[in-house]
């Protein structure tokens, strides 16, 4: 993926202040705290705009963000800057955010038809999950073998969109036979378990794609405890803390990193851009990368995985 | 002594007949009830510039619809003693099925939504069964069917969410009559036909016999099993419909719709004053249950309250309306017995007729 | 009277788990006839009447009504046939008002709607030929144990009734109400109405009954006319053996006053109370239904808030605010509601004899010494039950209140309220635990009885409280008993100061 | 007649002392209770292969000691008619309290898990305090505190998972004596203390009386509240405890951790028997109650059933299992009074003493 440079100057003088609300899908993972601490970085470097961050605990949760949502055109907020839980559920909400002179920004995930008044600054989940699929059967090696996933919440658009583009990219690879998936509902333990139980059943599996954070830390402390860290070779998604330390320890492969960090802060600049001077700023693929063991200290991969305010960066990578 | 009563009587609320006195004051009792929503209520007009604008009004007013009609349903099993924990699931499945029917099936959108609430109802049949017949524990039969429905949620519908729906269905949830949106509409009328059916029919007066004295309802020669029958079928039914409403608002079929809707319904009911032993309850409080919490979270909205504290703050305005309203009742209890306590019993020894009694005089010096 | 049997039990049998209930029970009731039905506690007799409104099946035997044997179904057929029942542990719904429990099952609607108007003109009729002066718009857990039993018997009249079953109609009620009663089935017999009449009370059963049948672990001893019965005919018959005195009173030394009550005032409720009580003897409340006299030993005990009123113990004074409070200090109160007070219906008995004072030490329970008092308290007061592990709610009724009984005196409190303990006792055992209550007495202990029911007091107390209206308005020595000035005093008819 | 009895009893178990025959009949009656567990658990026998590797055992025992251990907890409050809603979040709190205490203040890992039992005990105070002071009921004061404390974690904690624990900490949940992981254990020891607690205990009689009756606990002169308090107490302990080995096994504080646990918890109890009306439940049938969940979850992974397949499998084994369970109480009834219904009624009529007797003989005839 390429990452466009973008880079709006914006004059800051005797703007009214400007408030912008921004919802994630869910709350409580770190990929969404780097997308808050984007926006509020974006935020603390321009002066007049505050943010307000808000969203329901379950990315499946779709009535309570649109009910959430609808409290924010409600308030008379100036931007609203937002991931849709669900495509198509969300798209009246965007439109009739702006009937009520709300500026919209779509972060993460857009709405389908997506308003052409209406940026999206995102990845695409279905084309770096068949980076993980590429990846997975790198590590496995030419011999193959059985791999699983071990998905988060059926139902979840990332979710679906994250298997189908393992199972998509899985089809160049005859040798590996996907033998289960499973999912963690979004609880580490639970994910635990249910790897655990996975590797009961089979005792040669090779390989697991772990769909999201804790999907892939429940899977990581499982391969610990049935004594085959580092052998079953896991590819994850998201880059927290301990994540990465499961990278740097060897218990996994590589992580999908996206960028949620620019996501935030560009996606805030955006909404203030639009409101300030009424200018639509691209659409924006923020890209994604594969942090393995050998890259981990590369400079443009510390971005993805400890993004830092401060230095809004440029990144490359394939 | 009477006289005495009588003076006081009168003084509230003069020269009224009886029958009007008495819904008068069951009127005035019921907004005491509702204190701690009024109090928040007003708290949020001062706080807020944006609470009291109609559409922040008509907003809480649409979010509340479905826990409120959820809840209605779950009123009637909770005062059987009963609990329905499936309704989250079965709010899920009527959605799933009832949008399947219009996106796949081709369906109009009435008999869709009709498959929706028939879907609850179904499903209400099978936990009046599993209670009556096999003689599960409530708490039992719906906590395995909240699984039962879920998973086939997912079994029938598929993973994905269903879309794909006629545009007409938005206006079962978005549309308006006059200035009234359609779920508030829903609301009233169903709280007005459950109104009437514990006040005035067999079903309710039998739903709070059995959840207050099963072995005396059953005595009395009440057909108890048709009846806890009907109270699940009915909270299935509105489920149905609550996950129809649900899918009109994102017009789409959710498959994980109404995960935790349960807890919200059984809450709305409890904090409405009704007993989880059953016997106790009513559908005004209900509502005020259900409203204080939906306040509760679009206040906190309004007043740019993130999550966490809305959490903790949610928590502790339950706790203070639920303690305030029971510190009223005691209040109210003790200065019954004060005032008049005895004055029945003396009805008994000096045998004087007590034509009205307790009751209105009671809800009376609440009003004083 | 007809010869023509309304109902006809043939060969009955009714087993539960571990207990033959009822064995080979065969008897018949005539229209108009009032067919009493005697025994100990536990003898079957409530068993019976429930086969007979359906609310249990038969194991062996058929009953005939009206010359059709009656098929099993449910409650709401027994009903059908014509048959309606009073029954001991009552069937009321306690959120529901006096009312609506009155209709309940056969709410009269008017296109689904229930008719509420015409509700409760029928129940003020009912209550009044129960005598009850309640308003039937209130809640029925709002009345007292005796204002529910009228209401419990008005509900039976309000089935259209060819059979009335009355089990233990008056175990709460006093003098005049029970006079009411009967005035009632007098009506009834003169419509042509049978009823079964089931009551510990045998000077009532001789009274009203026209055959009696008396009954023992399960059988029918013997059916009895009119003219042969007398009340210590029954009790041989009953228990087995002949009991000489029903009131064992034992004559013991009255010592120091151990409690003190004084100007004990509930608003509303108790006004300015006093009384004292001395070690050794043995002091009566009397008073009409209702007139406090549960609401002033509750008062005492904490077991309700008091406004104003000293308590002393033993000359000191207690400032009580709970129940545990008093039962620290050595006051014990045996409530007239063994259900809703007395009993925790799940617990063995065991568990419930020792459940205000459990032997051990610390947090510890000592099972062994646990289970001896159990069974000395079982074998004290004849508690028959098939097991000390068995729960309590599977015993009969006045089995039941034996359990309560045991669990105070096992505590060895130093004052005892009893407040109706013989509310269903059979009279073998109520000779027992007035024999264990002079016993107490003997040995320092101080009892205050609470009885509805006058010889009980006459018989069994040195000195009478009467109290009306929430006051104690009198105080009688023992040379002074006298039923009719105690009756005089209570209803007001005669003021004397306390 | 007391002969007949101890002969009758005699020929049942013979040779037996009284009380180690009480305890054996005890073990037996509670085993035909797992009846469901024994038969799922002998059908995965059969349908895998990895179902009784001691491994997979092990993997359950570890899966299921969370559970376990707060529905243990919960029982106790159950068991007081209570119920205590707020364990999943006291848990989610307990464990990252605890965790920050060693991540970020340097605790050593003992004084770390005491951090995260001491907060569900804390919790549990004021879960306490609000039901027996402010006299909410159970069901409001514990639902509040489920957001308070969800709350509450992610402001004390942050929205992120605490990392960077001592290595050593892994060895709390991981860690294993002998051939037995530590989970395991810790199930054996908490769960004898309350059996013996809820048997030999003034606590454990009082949770059942409190229950069973209340009004006539408080007569009798039992310090309701104050065992209300405790049972509160354990239970939210038992949570930071089940959060605290959460924490280990993934080594991190997750604040999102225990969504759910509640219903988990309180199912284990109400399957093993336990009734939410109070005064009726036991240790061992609500440990049943959670390894049945554990082990049909587990079955199902084996199996390679789809996640939904598996709602809709442990729903209706969850029915079928209760539902036997009673089919059984009640044939179980019914035996005995055919074999010494007829004796024992006898045995009363003689108006002897019965020192012992139909419990004993009841349980010993279920063994026959
Ligand atoms: N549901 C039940 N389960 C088990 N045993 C029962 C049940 N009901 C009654 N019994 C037993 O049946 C026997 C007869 O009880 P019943 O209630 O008929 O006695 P009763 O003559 O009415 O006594 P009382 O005078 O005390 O009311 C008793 O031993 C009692 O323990
Ligand atoms: N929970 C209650 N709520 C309201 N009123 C009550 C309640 N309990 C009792 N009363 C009223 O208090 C009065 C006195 O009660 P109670 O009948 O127990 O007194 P008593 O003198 O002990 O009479 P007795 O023991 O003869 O029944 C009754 O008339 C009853 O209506
Ligand atoms: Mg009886
Ligand atoms: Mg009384």
């Amino acid at each position: 993926g390429v990452v466009k440079d973008h880079k709006a100057k914006i004059t800051l003088q005797k703007t009214p202040p400007i408030h912008i609300a921004v919802v994630p899908k869910s709350v409580g993972l770190d990929y969404w705290s780097k997308v808050h601490s984007g926006a509020t970085c974006a935020a603390s470097q321009m002066r007049g705009v505050s943010v307000t961050w808000n969203g329901v605990t379950d990315e499946t949760d779709v009535v309570d963000q649109l009910n959430l949502l609808n409290n924010y055109i409600a308030t008379g907020v100036n931007g609203l800057v937002y991931a849709a839980t669900d495509a198509t559920a969300m798209n009246e909400t965007s439109t009739s955010a702006q009937k009520a002179g709300i500026k919209v920004v779509s972060i993460d995930s857009g709405t389908t038809p997506q308003p052409k008044s209406v940026p999206l600054i995102a990845t695409d989940n279905v084309s770096a999950a068949k980076l993980a699929a590429k990846d997975l059967a790198k590590a496995i090696g030419p011999a193959g073998g059985k791999v699983a996933i071990v998905a988060f919440h059926a139902g979840s658009q990332t979710n679906d969109q994250r298997v189908q583009g393992f199972e998509e990219g899985l089809k160049k690879y005859p040798k590996l036979h996907l033998v289960g998936i499973q999912y963690s509902q979004n609880d580490y333990n639970t994910a635990l378990t249910v790897t655990s139980n996975i590797l009961t059943a089979n005792p040669d599996l090779k390989g697991i794609f772990a769909a999201n954070e804790s999907s892939d830390i429940g899977a990581v402390e499982a391969t610990r405890l049935a004594h085959k860290g580092g052998k079953v070779k896991i590819i994850g998604w998201d880059t927290s803390p301990d994540e990465v330390s499961g990278v740097k320890e060897g218990l996994v492969a590589g992580l999908i990193s996206q960028d949620p960090f620019r996501m935030g802060y560009d996606g805030v600049r955006a909404a203030a851009a639009l409101i300030r001077h009424q200018r639509r700023p691209g659409n924006e693929n923020t890209g994604a990368v594969m942090v393995t063991k050998s890259n981990l200290n590369n400079r443009t991969v510390h971005q993805f995985t400890s993004p830092r305010c401060g230095s809004p960066r440029q990144v490359d990578v394939g | 002594m009477s006289t005495n009563i009588g003076a006081l009587r009168g003084a509230v609320t003069p020269r009224l007949p009886e029958p009007v006195r008495d819904r008068l004051s069951d009127v005035v009792s019921q907004l005491a009830a509702a204190g701690g929503l009024i109090v928040v209520f007003i708290a949020l007009s001062f706080a807020s510039p944006y609470f009291l604008t109609s559409n922040n009004l008509f907003n809480i007013g649409v979010q509340v619809s479905i826990v409120a009609i959820v809840a209605m349903g779950q009123t009637l099993v909770i005062l059987t003693a009963g609990i329905d924990l499936s309704v989250g699931s079965v709010a899920g499945l009527g959605g799933i099925l009832g949008t399947m029917a219009m996106a796949k099936a081709g369906f109009p959108m009435v008999p869709g939504i009709c498959i929706g609430i028939l879907t609850g109802a179904a499903i209400g049949i099978v936990n009046g069964l599993l209670i009556t017949q096999m003689r599960l524990p409530p708490f039992i039969a719906t906590l395995g069917m909240l699984g039962v429905a879920r998973g086939l949620t997912f079994i029938v519908g598929g993973e994905n969410a269903v879309y794909g729906l006629p545009a007409s269905f938005r206006l079962f949830g978005e549309g308006q009559i006059g200035p009234i949106p359609m779920p508030i509409l829903y609301v009233i009328v169903i709280a007005v036909a459950i109104y009437l059916i514990l006040s005035r029919t067999r079903l309710g007066r039998y739903a709070y016999a059995i959840g207050s004295n099963e072995q005396a309802a059953r005595i009395s020669g009440i057909p108890i099993n048709r009846y806890k029958l009907a109270v699940y079928v009915i909270s299935g039914a509105l489920a149905g419909f609550g996950g129809m409403i649900a899918a009109s608002l994102v017009h789409s079929g959710q498959p994980n719709y109404g995960v935790g809707l349960e807890l919200n319904a059984i809450a709305a009911c409890v904090i409405g004053g009704a007993s989880l032993f059953g016997g106790v309850g009513t559908i005004g409080g209900t509502l005020i249950g259900a409203l204080l919490m939906a306040v509760i979270t679009n206040g906190a909205v309004l007043l740019n309250i993130t999550q966490y504290y809305q959490q903790v703050i949610i928590g502790v305005i339950i706790w203070v309306a639920v303690w305030w309203d029971q510190v009223r009742r005691r209040r109210l209890a003790a200065a019954t017995e004060q005032a008049h306590g005895r004055r029945s019993a003396d009805a008994d020894s000096d045998g004087e007729a007590q034509s009205n009694g307790g009751g209105g005089r009671r809800r009376a010096s609440a009003t004083a | 009277m007809a010869d023509e049997s309304l109902v006809e039990i043939r060969g009955v049998s009714k087993r539960f788990p571990g207990v033959q209930a009822l064995d080979d029970v065969s008897l018949d009731i005539r229209p108009g006839e009032v067919h009493a039905v005697a025994g100990e506690n536990g003898a079957g007799k409530s068993t019976l009447m429930k086969l007979l409104s359906q609310l249990e099946k038969p194991s062996d035997g058929t009953i005939v009504v009206e010359g059709e044997p009656m098929r099993f179904r449910s409650p709401r057929h027994a009903q059908r046939l014509g048959i309606a029942m009073v029954h001991q542990e009552f069937a009321l719904a306690p959120h529901l008002t006096v009312a609506e429990n009155l209709a309940l099952g056969r709410e009269r609607t008017h296109v689904g709607l229930i008719v509420r108007g015409s509700e409760k003109r029928n129940a003020r009729e009912l209550l009044e030929r129960v005598g009850l002066k309640v308003d039937p718009s209130r809640k029925v857990s709002a009345l007292s144990v005796a204002e529910q039993q009228r209401v419990e018997i008005a509900k039976a009249l309000a089935v259209d009734a060819k059979l009335v079953i009355m089990d233990e109609p008056t175990a709460t009620l006093t003098e005049g109400e029970i006079d009411d009663l009967f005035g009632l089935i007098e009506q009834l017999k003169s419509e042509g109405i049978a009823i079964f009449y089931i009551s510990h009370r045998l000077e009532e059963v001789v009274r009203i009954a026209d055959r009696v049948t008396v009954m023992r672990d399960g059988e029918v001893v013997e059916t009895l006319n009119k003219g042969d019965v007398d009340e210590s005919r029954l009790i041989t018959l009953m228990v087995g053996r002949e009991i000489d005195n029903l009131y064992p009173k034992q004559e013991c030394e009255i010592g120091d006053p151990i409690l003190r009550v004084e100007g004990v005032t509930r608003p509303g409720v108790l006004r300015d109370c006093s009384f004292e009580v001395r070690s050794g003897e043995i002091l009566g409340f009397a008073g009409v239904v209702g007139a406090g006299r549960t609401e002033l030993a509750r008062a005492v005990f904490a077991a309700d808030p008091i406004s104003a009123g000293r308590i002393e113990l033993d000359g000191k004074e207690l400032s009580l605010k709970s129940p545990r409070g008093a039962v620290a200090a050595g006051i014990g109160y045996l409530t007239e509601d063994r259900k809703g007070e007395g009993l925790a219906m799940q617990l063995s008995v065991q568990q419930n004899i020792t459940l205000a004072r459990i032997p051990g030490s610390g947090i510890w329970i000592d099972r062994r010494a646990e289970r001896r008092s159990a069974e000395r308290r079982t074998e004290e007061l004849d508690i028959r039950t098939p097991s000390l592990h068995r729960a309590v709610e599977a015993l009969s009724g006045g089995t039941q209140q034996k359990v309560v009984v045991a669990k105070w005196l096992e505590t060895e409190a130093r004052v005892l309220f009893f407040d109706e303990p013989t509310r269903g006792i059979d009279v073998g055992a109520k000779a027992e635990m007035f024999k264990l209550m002079g016993e107490l007495a003997s040995r320092g202990h101080a009892i205050v009885l609470i009885s509805s029911y006058l010889p009980e007091l006459t018989n069994m107390c040195d000195r009478i409280i009467v109290v009306r209206d929430g006051q104690t308005v009198g105080e009688l020595s023992r040379e002074e008993f006298d039923e009719e000035r105690i009756m005089a005093l209570a209803s007001g008819a005669e003021r004397e100061a306390a």
